[in-house]
């Protein structure tokens, strides 16, 4: 039920495929000679200390950075031949605000699915913020919201935009104990109806299926 | 893509824009409140007789408008970046060139237009003649769409140094010169009863350029300034 | 040669000081630039010899061990 | 297939080092002959103007430096168009080497023009159409290298310096142009110095000579810089390691 994916659109088995990834910062390397795979119906989480570059390999993987050596693979095909394809089928929800702190929720969410296309889908929209809880607030200035409140505006993105792949970094920031167990019940849903979750969390993910877990920061030492 | 989602796409960018700047007010009134400040410093530093004032007035009106335009142009993309909503236009499947020539629309109309509207009163302040109270109007009307063009440019460029503001001056400042001679050149020539037509129709193909060429800069400034 | 003395062409009518300030200029930005070119190459240099000392020493102490 | 492999070869800093090394002796000689040689030639040996004396022997310097400068710039737009479309990392170092090297001969353009300007017109600044091109020209190397260093990353630099460049080499035309124009409007009757009818062809050919000489000295130095560059980027390699090592023994 949470994915809406586009009629016509067939998932490949292979989704995502990380060949012999490297990146450096400033001359220290970040990863070396990384290799992982993300298929459809499966959860990868990235895993390692601060600064073991985490979040960088995330925007490599969505495609806003490109200081990377390698190869990334979709459905196959590299990503940079088939950025528009690929980027139909990504949702990456980064560890930035991602809404403007004067315009309420519901503006917020209008806005985001403008960009992807998707026109007058108020309902779904109101839905997706009742799903996350905030029912109530659609109309209310971000800026008069918790800390808590705003990252779920920030995750109802991942209901109202449809995408195979969705890639998380550090998605249980400022979420309570309880809004955490919701996500991970949403991440299950959502994998199990065939898609694709790259994550990063320092936090211990209890999840219903089996998963994969990347450890970064061990190539900085060799 | 269809024309239409692109349409939608422009309108959609284009109403969020205007309406955070709205909500948050000085990010509108803040240019116009410096444009009216300095404007009025130049009397006191240059002496109030009427006919000097009158002379200076086109010229003073423009680069002041120029600077007030310039310190705006800094917060067009730093907000989107600091909250993380211009990732969101990167990702996007849709083009980046309608995003990106829509937000720049939306900050000439919350800057330029105002700026542009204001202007006759000031020039009023500055005794500047009747006779080019239209030419300073249509001029900066043209003019300050091609100077939020350009500076959008700088703007995409510093987005993300920390130290932005005063390097996006030193960038973008000797790339409006060529607006600056035929904006003041037009009032000019309508204060002195000559033709100003020439002088707008060069803006009008400053405009066009513009409107045609800067976003594209804009755009891989943008994916050059995010990927870092 | 136009100048019928020394004196003539150091003082060219005047003008010396201009001309010759000018060609001095000049000749120190052009040397300038020279050098800081030059002793940009000897700061790489000696950081490379540097880089290769340290690896050599390295790679010799665990031969050893 | 040819042209990209003709490309790549090029692209590759290993390559061009060595190349680079075979020029060097052959631009440095060249160069400081022509440039030496023509500034006697100008100073010592050609008549004076008979307008302006001889206040015009800074032509030799002037010229050549502000052509040299502005075709430095065009180059620096091209080197960083190159990189943008086709990743390559030394026209990346073409880029950042030579704007530090345009500034200078834009300034010395400035300083030299303003010098003439005061024995001939009687004042050390005027503001003609050619050297407020000039002026502008200076502000913006000034701005490529103010925002070169306000990036810490060297590849965003470049990249970023590479999109400014091309802006700026886009609006140079029409900033020389809208000066131009602007000029010939306020214009003041007094100074109608222009260069044409002055010139005789006794005086251009050391200006040949000093202009040629000037560009082979650009070349020269720019060729130092990015071999520096190349150094310092690569000092990881082997084969910079065996380069410098192997040459002090």
């Amino acid at each position: 039920m949470s994915v809406r994916r586009q009629a016509g659109v067939v998932l490949a088995n292979t989704g995502l495929e990380v060949k012999r990834l490297y990146s450096d910062r400033d001359d220290r390397v970040l990863f070396a000679d990384l290799c992982f795979q993300l298929d459809a119906g499966q959860l990868v989480q990235i895993a390692g200390p601060n600064g073991s570059g985490k979040t960088s390999l995330l925007r490599i993987l969505a495609g806003l950075s490109s200081r990377y050596e390698g190869e990334v693979l979709w459905q196959g095909k590299s990503l940079l031949k088939q950025r528009h394809e690929y980027l139909q089928q990504l949702l990456y929800i980064g560890h930035g605000a991602g809404i403007k702190a004067v315009l309420s929720p519901l503006e917020n969410l209008r806005w985001s699915c403008a960009l992807r296309g998707l026109n007058n889908n108020d309902d779904k929209i109101l839905s997706a913020l009742e799903k996350v809880g905030l029912s109530g607030f659609e109309e209310q200035a971000c800026h008069s919201l918790s800390a808590g409140q705003q990252r779920r505006v920030n995750l109802a993105r991942l209901f109202c935009i449809p995408a195979s792949l969705w890639v998380l970094d550090e998605p249980f920031t400022a979420i309570d104990q309880r809004g955490v167990t919701e996500i991970e019940r949403w991440l299950s849903e959502f994998v199990s109806e065939g898609g694709a979750v790259l994550l990063t969390t320092h936090h211990r993910l209890s999840f219903a299926h089996e998963f994969k877990i990347v450890t970064l920061g061990e190539a900085a030492n060799v | 893509m269809s024309d239409s989602g692109l349409a939608k796409l422009v309108v959609a960018v284009l109403r969020r824009d205007v309406m955070a700047s709205l909500r948050r007010g000085s990010e509108w009134s803040n240019p116009l409140v410096f444009f009216v400040m300095v404007c009025a410093l130049f009397p006191l530093g240059i002496g109030p007789q009427p006919d000097r004032l009158a002379e200076l007035a086109p010229g003073i009106l423009w680069v002041v408008a120029l600077l007030a335009s310039l310190l705006a142009t800094d917060s067009l993309f730093r907000g989107d970046f600091d909250d993380a909503t211009l990732e969101q236009m990167l990702l996007s499947h849709q083009p980046l060139y309608p995003q990106v020539l829509a937000k720049t629309l939306a900050h000439w109309l919350m800057t330029g237009l105002p700026l542009s509207i204001l202007s006759p009163v000031l020039g009023v302040l500055l005794q500047l003649p009747a006779k080019g109270m239209l030419a300073l109007m249509v001029s900066l009307l043209l003019g300050t769409t091609v100077l939020s063009f350009i500076g959008a440019i700088g703007a995409a460029l510093t987005v993300g140094l920390r130290k932005g503001g005063l390097l996006l001056s030193l960038i973008v400042l000797p790339l409006y010169i060529p607006v600056l001679i035929f904006g003041s050149s037009a009032v000019k020539s309508a204060v002195e009863g000559g033709e100003y037509f020439p002088q707008l129709a060069m803006l009008g193909v400053f405009y066009l350029v513009a409107l045609a060429l800067s976003p594209l800069a804009i755009c891989g400034a943008l994916r050059i300034s995010v990927d870092q | 040669m136009y100048f019928d003395t020394v004196g003539d062409f150091l003082s060219m009518g005047g003008h010396g000081p201009y001309v010759w300030f000018c060609y001095g200029v000049s000749a120190l930005v052009l040397s300038i630039l020279v050098g800081v070119a030059r002793s940009r190459r000897k700061q790489a240099e000696q950081q490379i010899r540097a880089i290769v000392r340290r690896k050599k020493a390295s790679s010799s102490s665990t031969t050893q061990h | 297939m040819s042209i990209s492999s003709t490309f790549h070869k090029w692209g590759s800093p290993r390559w061009f080092y060595q190349f680079s090394g075979k020029l060097l002796p052959w631009l440095a000689g060249l160069s400081l002959l022509l440039l030496v040689g023509g500034v006697i030639w100008g100073l010592a040996f050609v008549p004076a103007d008979y307008k302006q004396g001889n206040s015009f022997r800074i032509i030799y310097i002037h010229v050549p430096a502000s052509a040299v400068a502005m075709g430095a710039y065009m180059t620096m737009a091209i080197a960083g168009a190159i990189h943008l479309i086709w990743r390559m990392k030394l026209a990346a170092m073409v880029m950042k080497a030579i704007a530090p090297i345009g500034a200078s001969l834009t300034f010395l353009a400035l300083l030299t023009g303003a010098v003439w300007g005061k024995p001939t017109w009687g004042t050390w600044w005027v503001w003609d159409a050619r050297i407020t091109s000039v002026l502008i020209l200076f502000f913006l190397y000034l701005g490529i290298i103010a925002l070169h260093q306000a990036f810490e990353n060297r590849d965003a630099a470049a990249k970023a310096c590479a999109v400014l460049a091309i802006v700026g080499a886009v609006n140079i035309p029409i900033i020389y142009w809208s000066v131009e124009w602007w000029y010939s409007l306020h214009q003041p009757a007094s100074i109608s110095f222009t260069g044409q009818s002055t010139i005789h062809p006794t005086m251009l050919r050391p200006l040949m000579a000093t202009l040629s000489g000037m560009y082979l000295f650009f070349t020269w130095v720019l060729l130092l810089f990015v071999r520096v560059e190349i150094l310092d980027r690569e000092r990881n390699t082997r084969w910079v390691q065996d380069q410098i090592c192997g040459e002090s023994r």
